[in-house]
């Protein structure tokens, strides 16, 4: 008899979903799913979803789910687990979605310390509204909204969640994950592993930043889009776990001390 | 319960407490900073949680999660609070989810000041957000209504699925008044587990999703219909009003709602005392508005008087009831400045000798 | 021994699996699904060593994976 | 019959305090209270002052433009009430701040020295207890006796104060009590 | 200028340029990416200044510094976005700020979906946020009409100092129709320079103080009065209607508003054919309403029809001018769904042979 | 003659304040006026204010102002300096405005490099609404909102966002200061000077986050609350300069690196 | 007299573009136009299509429910909308793509093998160019002249492509044209 | 010489320039002001050493200093 050794978890519902052809939000979709299978929590877990080409995550999911209004996954979450410290709970959200209209929403969700599960999705672009500027992407890169490329004299720098994030004084579990690869796939699930896992155990809010392909809106075929992320984002946005609840303060020391 | 002397915005607090409320969310602003205070206290003790959000928009987010999980939550704020809440209760109001929403009036527009007003009627009853929703709105005149109608609040917004918005101004929130919380208090509606609630599924029935998104249009005008069934539901069932002075002839209808019409009801006494006896409708809900109380109170006198805080939004309201029936005039001041019963009183005298002209539409 | 099934109407003909195989086994076929997408296929099965590779790269969940007998795997996943 | 009052002075005399105790008292004594705080501009350090009514019907109007009594205790409470009160009413002011005498000659004034007294019985914040006290004999709106009590409850955390309080409402009563007023019909 | 074939969105951005707005600050919803896009690329071609805000909240009180220092500038959005607005709007009212804001509205409640609607009326022309405050609000049912209105709105924001609504649906912001941008345009209005503007002070004026806060209440409802007074003369001078088929005897009026009034423009056309004659008012300007027009043109025919892509809104202001003079139908989508023109030939007919029933109010 | 050598400065209008005795909010109005005055930029200066105890700071600068919504200075700020790039703008903002509500603007406005100059005073409560909890309230201080005082495990630590915003890759300036003793004052000024040159010179936002007693809410007399300022305050908000235009990007480095 | 046409195909078939095309030939040739696209779900990988209306004078509806002729690239959308064309309508599909025969009598049906055709003059994506020219030949909705015009200025970029695209507008011509249909009245 | 002038009205009593006079010669008077406030005042104006510190610890610039010939300050202000 062969043995299944690969195939869809139970927590991702057998659906094809409307992702385009190549992105990888279907793969982080599947990790979590996993992750959720293997920890046994699937009839606890409850979903947020973001607006964001992942809003129908809650056709994907199979448990229960929230549809949150744009940026506010994290507040949302606060709601579900205050009201039922007994769930499971994950947000999943875009770099528009939390980078960008949500910042104050999952700065302190984070800083009170919820004891909810952030997926966070970068690719670098806003994908559902057709390929306009996020405030993670890339110097240079062309979006519709940057049709010259992003000039960061004018909008910035691109943002770093993990890092950003990881800078606050409430024990939390922080790391940057990335999709592009399987190898890194599979580091990615370990991450979020670990982050459902804190969560679970009741020590603190996690939140995995996942970096992620957006073939359609950078214009270029899957296969070659991963290679753009590993040549242009990964520089920019370093892998690893930046803040674990044991890791304490990470926050900059002045440069110079005021008088006393 | 024996009665107590209590703030407006502590006796809101206590009401959602002993209605159930187990979750706060709120942030603070003027003149409603006691709803949320009260409740940092109030709600540990009886096992509940508050949470101080980061703002407004984060607040009716909170309250969007909570309410989904079949909890029954409140948040409060005054005006401009209010408005940062529109899209998520638009949200709320899409996705279906009973929860109390308190907006301690005050004047606008913009930061505006921190003093009683009826400015946020038309926000309330009718453009609260986009889409194509209604709240239940409540307007309590004492702290004793206040009170009542936060609990009934939360029995009306679990049976209808729907946001209830409690109303007040700022004299509600800030005045005390004694107050009485009835002892074993039934719900005013028979409502239903929450079987909808999203709590996680072990497949014992279908997966709960609380959404508002349907990209099928098709799908999303069948999810409109039904919104509007279930506001015609309030419309038919849920209008409530109070008389004053009915039961007398009168040549004056006053109507007026909130605060506002108890003061009128001193002027109504004054008046009365003096000879003039004056009639008055008191809207209790303002959405569903109580068209035809005012309509049939009004064909018995011979002139309407709408009173606000306002330039005068409910005025609408009162002339669709009223389709040029009969002549409205209008009293009203504004940005926290107060309608006085002398006011109300010289106002009617007006009407009566011929000083006061009817207000007439474009 | 490792049997890949790439499941034609779930595969959106992204390729990520053909870039994935360290086998170079996987190919776009020419025939289109019912989505209107060119489809995978495995062109040598027999020299598959069961890494999984597609499997894990594939956003569609399109690959499965079956095996007869022992094996041993490049990872924990 | 109702009665209504307007206190108000500096933020810190406790004005606040001493019309939650009347509307209190007044609600234990079977009476529709309401009590009303201004509550003005989110600033610090102006003036403060309440609106009590307490009536034998439900309260209508908590907000009263033209009261019965006013208890000032500064002197822009003074200048600001003093104008207000209904013809034939009341009028305390605080004449140990205040130095100027009220205008009005249709109104009933009564002069107390309230810091005075205050101090001389060795409570120098108990001011507007003896001002309560003068509001409470010359109006006789809830009795003596109701207030004591709730007097005895409010500083229940704070036993100390509780006697020298009542002596301060006491020695305001007797200075009300001289100049007694009926309440007003409703 | 010749005509260009341009997509509705993109002609609301070049009118905007054409009209002199320097600054744009927007957050993308569609379905008016296109705007923010435009002006992402034509914007820095003429001097000016396209900022992608990090949300609706952001871009709106980006706008509230912008219009503070005198320039013309402008933001869009659809109509979650636009909730979020709220409060910055309100501000902006209560500020007396020119800007000009363009909300293409999508489907509502909550997430909705993102095709045409007509659901944010209420909340466009009544409740948009907390305090008395009005928008004027205008409602283009082609490209160029939206083109033309774009221009004329700053000159009217200018005019008033009040935020000017452009509202559009889905089909405006997506559809591509001939545009032409007349040279050399002169302002509809009579414009004075902005000495009101704050842009720094070297004591030639007095200091400027862009603001809402009036902690004084008789300065704050001073404030209302003259905010009150220029609404009033905005529903004196400045409403805009179209009549379409009134040259004619009609039995049936028609009043619609924005892409539904053309739907019911090529119906009437067919009904001519047939012909069954019917007359149509279209509002323009939304607020202030054309109470006057449509209640003169009803009196001409013996029952009105309402139709509108929502639950029912502007039915609300038609009973309002109607007075119950003349009976009402209604005919309505929503979510996303569109009126036909055969639906709108139906429903006249239905009317006709009496299979339609008159909308009764509670 | 004597001369006079301390005195209100031109920028600082002639009125009295309504702020509680011994509420450094004037202090820091005062500090301001001067830097303004001395970089002779008053004429074409124009602030801000917020929704806070300084909502009136428009009647005590003699400057030109904007009133902005609570928490939305930044975004304010940020439409003024692109309207009119050649005017020198400056908000004035509180805890809860700034690291609360306001969230989400002053990063990205920070993030943006916008050229404008941002006072944080950071007073550790809501002074204006009554003394609720603010996202700087210290653990254990009690506030109207935290009765029993700031619980750490239900609303986290407080923010430091002079840490918080130093980790952005955007150039900036970005200090802080005290001026609870007047030599501390001395330095903060130099601090603002910094800040407010930087922005004339078009070189970059700048942020000085200025910590200040709020006696009325803290319940404590003037004197004292520089006390606790000094000793509850301090120790978790470090004065000084974080971050320079110069010193570049200062974000945390993964704790471990993800597999490559 | 007003032409009116859906025209539908999957994302990448250049559908949105002939519509374009043929507004703006329509336009310059002085008739009121106007473009609707299908904007729908916020989706990626669906249908697309877009309404285009051509006619002496001012556009009324720019949503057609029943058009006069429709365009189908691939057979959901031949599928979705073959039951809306007019009765005596116009309806055209890519026989290349779909493997099925419109069931519909009342109106005229036009097969053409767009891609095939497409295919053999070297331009594989220029079946959308063809199915153009067989919406023009049948209905004269435009001038071809005009149309060729509009492929000149759309393509001056890339001048290379010009010439085929034009071949393949023709080549659809042709079929059209034995079709012939006139036009609705208004 | 150094003279401090103290505006009875602009002070709000806070006590602060008390607490950062080195000289230890400002304090608390005992009469109040328009607004209700007791105001600082000099004890000792010969002892001043013209350090300015009390001018800019005081929150409402109640405070101004005039000098009469030149002195030396401890820092740049
Ligand atoms: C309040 C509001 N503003 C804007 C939008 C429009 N909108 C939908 S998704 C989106 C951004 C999506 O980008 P991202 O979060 O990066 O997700 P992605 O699609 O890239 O996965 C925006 C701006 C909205 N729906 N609601
Ligand atoms: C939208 C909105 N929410 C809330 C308020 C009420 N409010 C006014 S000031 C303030 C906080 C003030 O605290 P902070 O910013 O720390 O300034 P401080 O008074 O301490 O100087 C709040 C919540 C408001 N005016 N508007
Ligand atoms: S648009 Fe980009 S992010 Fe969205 S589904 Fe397509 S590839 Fe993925
Ligand atoms: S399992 Fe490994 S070797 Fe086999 S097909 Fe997949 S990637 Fe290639
Ligand atoms: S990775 Fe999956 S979807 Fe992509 S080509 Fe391979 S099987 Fe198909
Ligand atoms: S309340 Fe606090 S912050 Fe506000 S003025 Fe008073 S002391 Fe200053
Ligand atoms: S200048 Fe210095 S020494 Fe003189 S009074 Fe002030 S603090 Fe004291
Ligand atoms: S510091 Fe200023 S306000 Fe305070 S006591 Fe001294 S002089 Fe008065
Ligand atoms: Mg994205
Ligand atoms: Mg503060």
């Amino acid at each position: 008899m062969p043995e299944t050794v690969f195939s869809r978890p139970e927590a991702l519902r057998d659906v094809t979903t409307h992702y385009c052809p190549g992105c990888t939000h279907g793969t982080i979709h599947r990790l979590i799913a996993e992750v959720i299978d293997e920890l046994g929590v699937r009839e606890r877990t409850v979903g947020v979803a973001p607006v964001g080409c992942s809003v129908l995550a809650y056709n994907y999911f199979e448990t229960d789910f929230h549809e949150a209004s744009h940026g506010r996954a994290p507040a949302v979450a606060t709601g579900i687990k205050r009201a039922r410290p007994d769930l499971v709970v994950f947000s999943y959200q875009g770099d528009g979605d939390l980078a960008s209209i949500g910042m104050a929403e999952i700065i302190h969700c984070a800083n009170r310390g919820e004891k909810v599960t952030v997926v966070f999705v970068n690719n670098a672009i806003y994908g559902m509204t057709g390929g306009q500027m996020a405030p993670t992407t890339m110097p240079g890169q062309v979006a519709t909204t940057c049709p010259l490329g992003r000039d960061v004299d004018h909008a910035g720098h691109p943002i770093r969640i993990a890092e950003l994030l990881s800078t606050l004084r409430t024990p939390a579990f922080v790391a940057r994950a990335s999709v592009h690869t399987p190898l890194l796939a599979v580091n990615a699930k370990e991450m979020l592993r670990r982050a459902f896992s804190l969560q679970i155990e009741g020590r603190c809010f996690s939140l995995v930043e996942v970096l992620s392909t957006c073939p359609t809106n950078w214009g270029i075929p899957p296969a070659e889009a991963t290679r753009w992320l590993e040549k242009t984002m990964l520089p920019y946005y370093p892998l690893g776990v930046f803040k674990t609840p044991e890791s304490g303060s990470r926050e900059p020391r002045p440069l110079d001390r005021g008088v006393r | 319960m024996a009665k107590k002397l209590m703030k407006g915005s502590e006796a809101i607090g206590e009401a959602a407490v002993q209605a159930g409320c187990h979750l706060f969310f709120g942030y603070p602003i003027t003149p409603q900073n006691e709803i949320p205070e009260y409740m940092s206290m109030r709600l540990p003790q009886v096992g509940g949680t508050f949470v101080q959000a980061e703002s407004e928009v984060a607040a009716s987010n909170m309250l969007y999660g909570a309410a989904g999980s079949g909890e029954r939550v409140m948040t409060s704020s005054s005006s401009p609070g209010v408005s940062l809440m529109a899209e998520a209760i638009s949200y709320l109001a899409g996705a279906e989810l009973p929860v109390v929403i308190v907006n301690i009036m005050r004047a606008g527009p913009g930061l505006g000041g921190i003093l009683p007003s009826q400015g946020d009627y038309f926000q309330a009853t009718k453009g609260m957000a986009h889409g194509d929703f209604r709240l239940l709105v409540l307007a309590p005149w004492s702290v004793q209504e206040a009170a009542d109608l936060v609990q009934d609040a939360f029995d009306l917004a679990d049976y209808y699925r729907n946001p209830v918005l409690v109303l007040g101004d700022g004299l509600i929130g800030q005045m005390m008044e004694p107050v009485e919380f009835r002892e074993g208090r039934l719900p005013i509606k028979p409502l239903e587990a929450k079987t909808w609630a999203a709590t996680g599924n072990d497949g014992s029935k279908p997966r709960s999703v609380i959404n508002s998104l349907f990209l099928d249009p098709e799908a999303l005008e069948r999810h409109n219909v039904h919104l509007k069934e279930k506001y015609d539901r309030m419309v038919r069932d849920e209008v409530r009003f109070q008389s004053y002075g009915l039961d007398r002839d009168y040549d004056v209808l006053i109507v007026a709602y909130g605060t506002v019409a108890r003061v009128c009801s001193t002027a109504i006494d004054e008046l009365a005392a003096s000879g003039v006896h004056v009639g008055m409708v008191r809207p209790v809900t303002l959405f569903p508005f109580p068209y035809q109380a005012v309509r049939e109170a009004a064909a018995r006198a011979s002139s309407v008087l709408v009173v606000e805080l306002s330039t005068g939004q409910m005025i609408e309201d009162v002339r669709l009831a009223l389709a040029n029936s009969k002549p409205i005039h209008f009293l009203n001041r504004m940005g926290g400045m107060l309608v006085s019963p002398d006011a109300v009183v010289d106002k009617i005298r007006a009407m009566a000798d011929g000083r006061s002209t009817e207000v007439v539409h474009a | 021994m490792p049997q890949i099934v790439i499941s034609p109407d779930r595969c959106k003909g992204c390729e990520l699996c053909v870039q994935a195989c360290p086998q170079q086994i996987l190919g776009m076929g020419r025939r289109i699904n019912s989505k209107g997408y060119f489809f995978a296929e495995v062109v040598e099965p027999p020299r598959c060593i069961g890494c999984r590779l597609c499997c894990i790269a594939c956003p569609d969940v399109a690959i499965e994976m079956r095996v007869h007998g022992t094996m041993y795997h490049y990872f924990a996943y | 019959m109702q009665n209504d009052v307007i206190m108000a002075g500096f933020g810190g005399q406790g004005i606040l305090l001493i019309g939650k105790m009347l509307a209190y008292a007044g609600m234990r004594e079977g009476k529709e209270v309401s009590w009303l705080p201004s509550y003005g501009p989110e600033m610090r350090g102006g003036t403060a002052n309440c609106t009590v009514v307490i009536s034998d019907r439900p309260v209508g109007s908590p907000v009263i433009r033209s009261p019965r009594a006013v208890v000032a205790m500064n002197l822009p409470s003074l200048d600001k009430f003093e104008p207000d009160v209904r013809p034939g009413g009341l009028l305390l002011y605080n004449s140990s701040l205040i130095d100027r005498r009220p205008a009005r000659q249709d109104v009933t004034v009564i002069e107390v020295p309230a810091n005075e007294i205050a101090n001389s019985l060795g409570n120098p914040r108990g001011a507007n207890m003896v001002a309560l006290g003068a509001y409470l004999g010359a109006t006789e709106a809830v009795s003596i006796d109701g207030v004591v009590e709730v007097v005895r409850e409010t500083f229940a955390a704070k036993p100390g104060v509780i006697e020298v309080n009542i002596t301060a409402l006491r020695r305001g009563h007797e200075i009300g009590a001289a100049h007694t007023v009926g309440a007003g019909e409703a």
